[in-house]
């Protein structure tokens, strides 16, 4: 289920020069003016992969997200060794990305609105998921059900992650456990696929959302090249399962560019979630209870912002 | 562990003097197509069987079989891979590579399950799902993981039955349960030995390391917590007696479905959620990691070092944390 | 939706005389012998359109149907006159069959289980459904769901009665209703397609049983041949449409001969219907609650099974 | 109520002196290929629309349309069939001939305004679902089937507006509500007069007839009990004026989400099933018709024709029964 994409060069994830070379036209784009265009090629419309940290900045609301659980951390259960040993490839992710693993979860503001997200970083062992990434889309789910405020995660993963072995497997069941739960409290739930959105994580919660949008061209499949190629010897064409191949076959809701994909989340909110004024507009949920969210991340956002003295569940479970 | 599969098989196999080869071993005897699938081991298992067809939206998927049996009179809803005894029949049934209407299929079946309150006995033994674009177009990954998710919240008990391979996401779309039993024999795994060579050794040659690493086989399975329960084979292995393999299976199947079948089904649905809601260890570090550009690699190192176990996720048998995480 | 199909000669469904020649063989067929195996040509195996009293008396246990409703009868209340004018059309069938409409519904016991069920006949317009067909389907799943009983329905049908307009459409929303509320009370539901189930019986309830039984070679399909061809002009195998078809579409669970067809369904009620022995097999439907009918059954039938005797509900509601 | 279509059509349609040219130039207005469909109308009457794509099992149908809009400040679920403006997009959306997967698209949405409390706004404009093998094989009657099973239990207002062509079941298949609208020169039938007249006329040439026979305008259905309000189109018809058009469809749309959003879900919903429960009329015979071995044609037509009418299907106006019955 893992599987081995068409990588890009890596700098193109964390480009640790002034230039970067557009690989959708060649163009050779100027770093500084790329981070204003959101990372999207001013020339061609190619969205470069971005970190998680870059995507909460772009999506959320000025200074409005609050990290939780930044200190879970991956083991070598299996204590795996491959070309390299797993803890190895674990700490040369960390040191690179600055993270402890392949997702960001915490609680945030879009257009005012409360929600809680997680995100995926690509730059982590190819944002694979394995028991922390897995444990962090839980708990932003379980976030979202206590404080019933949407639900918003944003994929970018090469599948379930080998070194951690059925551990990885299990995260499927772990993540749609608490997507169900999810679902059950009707409690919305937006999935973003970007480029690439693969393996488990698309066989699980990034496949499922009450809307599913992708950015242009994000590369979205179960199984891999080679696994197909070597199992089946089909040859596929080259738009074969982009965003907007998902879309024409029922999968995806909508495609965005991402300098819309703020506004349109925002939008999207705007119906998910009922106004809480109580004019009758049309019958509540019967699951609906106060939400008090709001006035915890305002409190959250006056202290520094630091995930750390978040830890605890914000609000009145 | 390897020793234990060593005594086993190291009569009838070569090379098995050492541990690589002696999980090889294993992997060929799960992958064995001689051994029991669905339809035979439930001949030898129930007194009567109604297979279903269809998942009222697009076709029958031959290659996962589905119905009601009834096993030493209890009324059971049956979900099961089933591979293809001679070549016509694996033609038919795709070798036993499952599309999304065989997920969709199982779950419209398991809706009757919840429904009419019979409990989910479930066969697993699939390489994966389909990897073909038929497959992938048509969403086998909407299709697993809304079984997956199904099988989360189910309100009836579930017995998972590994007979032999257990491969991925496929096999994991019909493993979700309350108990997971394994044959002795059976694998179960997050990839392929030869997919996860191909991508983390960059060559399929590496299949047999790979399958060592990632411990793939029952008894690794259950050490690390993932299977609840390893049936021993008779014989040489399943194959050499299919009708003991059966009665062990149902022994087994029966005890829990009585055992289950005692719990209120809100109980059991809420054990479920929590064995695979914890599944999967992780430590919580005693601060984040600092971002590159204000920390120098020394303090990085010993932020990380000074990490402190703690593995909510594990339940039984901690695995051996390596210290340098 | 209602749609011109292929008919048979109209003497099939009513032999007049000691003869039938099959349309499958061309065999002269003795009509004894022929009901002696439940009218399926013993040489090819076709499958023969019934009646529905003769359909009811192959499947029941022997004299356990009490029929309901025999007394709902058709109005004519659009007027409608094309070759011919309504009310003539239905006195026609209505001399031809002795029932005032195309279907027949009422209690029954199979296997000694009580079951509700409702039987359409080709032989009344071409089993076409109005108002009394979609209020017969209707009161045969209310009765399923008030005494908790398994609700069977046989279809065989031309489709909607277009001479009683959008009423008739109106049959499938009516039949819907009923057979959502059957669904969310957790009463099983055996649907019977048998030789034609067309148009909007197909687009209704026959579709949508708990499980999907389909007599070999039964033609099933929503829009008709002219339909078809004079829209679209495609050209369609000889096998299209017919039950196998289906099949392997994933519409019908199985295909079932005549010959099985009570065993088969009597094994399915087995599984269907929970025991009502109080042994642990498994946990009880949380709606469930005891059944009376099989008592108001055992009373019904020892009188003259005449259902005019038993129009009230049975049981305790 | 043929000479109030003449009344309005007289001064431009030709042939509008007898009942069976008004009713057949009613049925050409209404499938007039400039009237407004669901998008313009949309445009005209919502401050933003969201549209959302796809089954989640096959594909997306762009012959219906799904989405989010804001109606007057509301949130309201829109489901509506979609014919093309021109050549391009009317291949683009199957000249707006539906396959399952619109159906099954409306139904996720469907429960989309269910879970979060949106009202349900729906546009009927169809000539009915695509008749073709497509369509036909990937289960266009099960689809048409469940839609129309889950609009009669959607716990959540809905008010469908027929704008054109009502057809068929394919029609019907997102045409249960709360409310049913219909523009005054829609038409609603359970065939097409075309379809009709080739079964029962055995030639399609006597279409005007059967338009006639199955009493299709809209204020005929209306006088039959099957829509609940016609609304008067303004000057020649509904494309000579979409603006206009979409604002007499807000007003009504807006006054009857007010009036079904302060009524109890449950009885709003268990409304919704009488409604749909009772429709159609009946007659309870004085006994039953005798087996025709049994009794001579005379005692057969007696009994026929002692029927006393009790009609508990119609809820207005009782068409006129025909006493031969
Ligand atoms: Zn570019
Ligand atoms: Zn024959």
């Amino acid at each position: 289920m893992p599987v081995r994409l068409p990588f890009r060069p890596r700098r193109d994830t964390y480009p640790p020069d002034l230039w970067t070379k557009c690989p959708g036209c060649a163009e050779m784009l100027f770093n500084k003016q790329l981070d204003k265009t959101l990372r999207v090629c001013p020339n061609c419309g190619h969205h470069f992969r971005i970190s998680a940290k870059a995507r909460i900045e772009q999506l959320v609301d000025g200074g409005s997200f609050v990290e939780r659980d930044a200190d879970l951390t991956p083991v070598d259960a299996l204590g795996f060794v491959d070309l390299k040993a797993y803890p190895d490839r674990l700490m040369a992710a960390q040191l690179a990305t600055g993270l402890r693993d392949a997702a960001m979860w915490g609680l945030a503001a879009m257009g005012s609105k409360p929600i809680s997200m997680c995100v995926m970083d690509f730059g982590f062992i190819g944002g694979s998921m394995g028991s922390v990434v897995g444990e962090k889309v839980a708990r932003a789910g379980e976030a979202a059900i206590a404080e019933r405020i949407p639900l918003l995660i944003v994929s970018s993963s090469g599948g379930a992650r080998m070194q951690e072995g059925t551990y990885s497997l299990m995260q499927l069941a772990k993540t749609m456990s608490v997507v169900e739960r999810v679902k059950a409290a009707r409690v919305p739930f937006i999935s973003v696929m970007t480029d690439p959105t693969t393996g488990g994580v698309f066989a699980s919660f990034a496949a499922v959302g009450d809307v599913n949008l992708a950015e242009p061209n994000a590369l979205i499949r179960f199984a891999g090249d080679r696994v197909s190629a070597g199992t089946i010897g089909e040859e596929l064409p080259p738009e074969y399962a982009l965003a907007e191949f998902w879309m024409s076959h029922g999968f995806v809701d909508r495609i965005v560019p991402r300098a819309k994909l703020r506004d349109e989340i925002i939008t999207l909110l705007g119906f998910l979630v009922a106004p809480s004024n109580g004019h009758a507009e049309s019958a509540p949920s019967p699951t609906s209870r106060p939400r008090s969210f709001l006035n915890a991340l305002t409190g959250a956002l006056s202290s520094d912002g630091n995930g750390d003295q978040n830890r605890g569940e914000a609000g009145n479970g | 562990m390897v020793d234990r599969l060593l005594g086993r098989h190291g009569s009838d196999q070569g090379h098995t003097d050492d541990p690589v080869s002696a999980v090889w071993a294993h992997v060929q005897e799960a992958r064995n197509l001689k051994r029991p699938h669905t339809l035979e081991l439930l001949k030898a298992m129930a007194d009567e069987f109604v297979e279903l067809h269809g998942d009222r939206v697009f076709g029958d998927d031959s290659a996962i079989v589905t119905g009601f049996a009834r096993i030493s009179g209890r009324r059971v809803v049956v979900l099961g891979f089933q591979k293809g005894q001679d070549t016509e029949e694996n033609i038919r049934r795709n070798f036993g590579l499952p599309h999304p209407e065989g997920y969709r299929k199982a779950m419209r079946i398991m809706d009757l399950a919840e429904r009419y309150a019979m409990p989910v006995l479930t066969f697993v033994d699939v390489q994966g799902a389909f990897p073909g674009a038929a497959a992938e177009e048509r969403g086998i990954a909407e299709a697993i993981a809304s079984s997956i998710g199904m099988m989360t919240r189910l309100r009836t008990p579930i017995v998972v039955v590994i007979t032999g391979e257990g491969g991925s996401g496929g096999a994991l779309g019909l493993a979700v349960g309350d108990t997971i039993v394994a044959l002795e024999n059976s694998i179960y795994s997050v990839i392929s030995p030869e997919g996860c060579a191909t991508i983390l050794w960059r060559s399929g040659e590496h299949s047999h390391e790979a399958a060592v690493a990632m411990k793939v086989t029952a008894g690794e399975q259950q050490e690390m917590g993932i299977v609840d329960i390893v049936i021993p084979e008779p014989g040489e292995g399943a194959h050499t007696d299919p009708a003991e393999t059966a009665r062990r299976i149902r022994e087994v199947v029966l005890e829990r479905f009585d055992a289950l079948g005692r719990v209120p089904l809100d109980e059991l649905v809420e054990a479920r959620f929590r064995k695979f809601r914890v599944m999967g260890p992780y430590i919580v570090a005693d601060r984040p990691v600092a971002p590159p550009e204000r920390t120098g690699i020394a303090d990085r190192l010993r932020g990380l070092l000074s990490s402190r176990p703690s593995m909510p996720g594990m339940k039984r048998d901690v695995p051996p944390g390596r210290e340098e995480v």
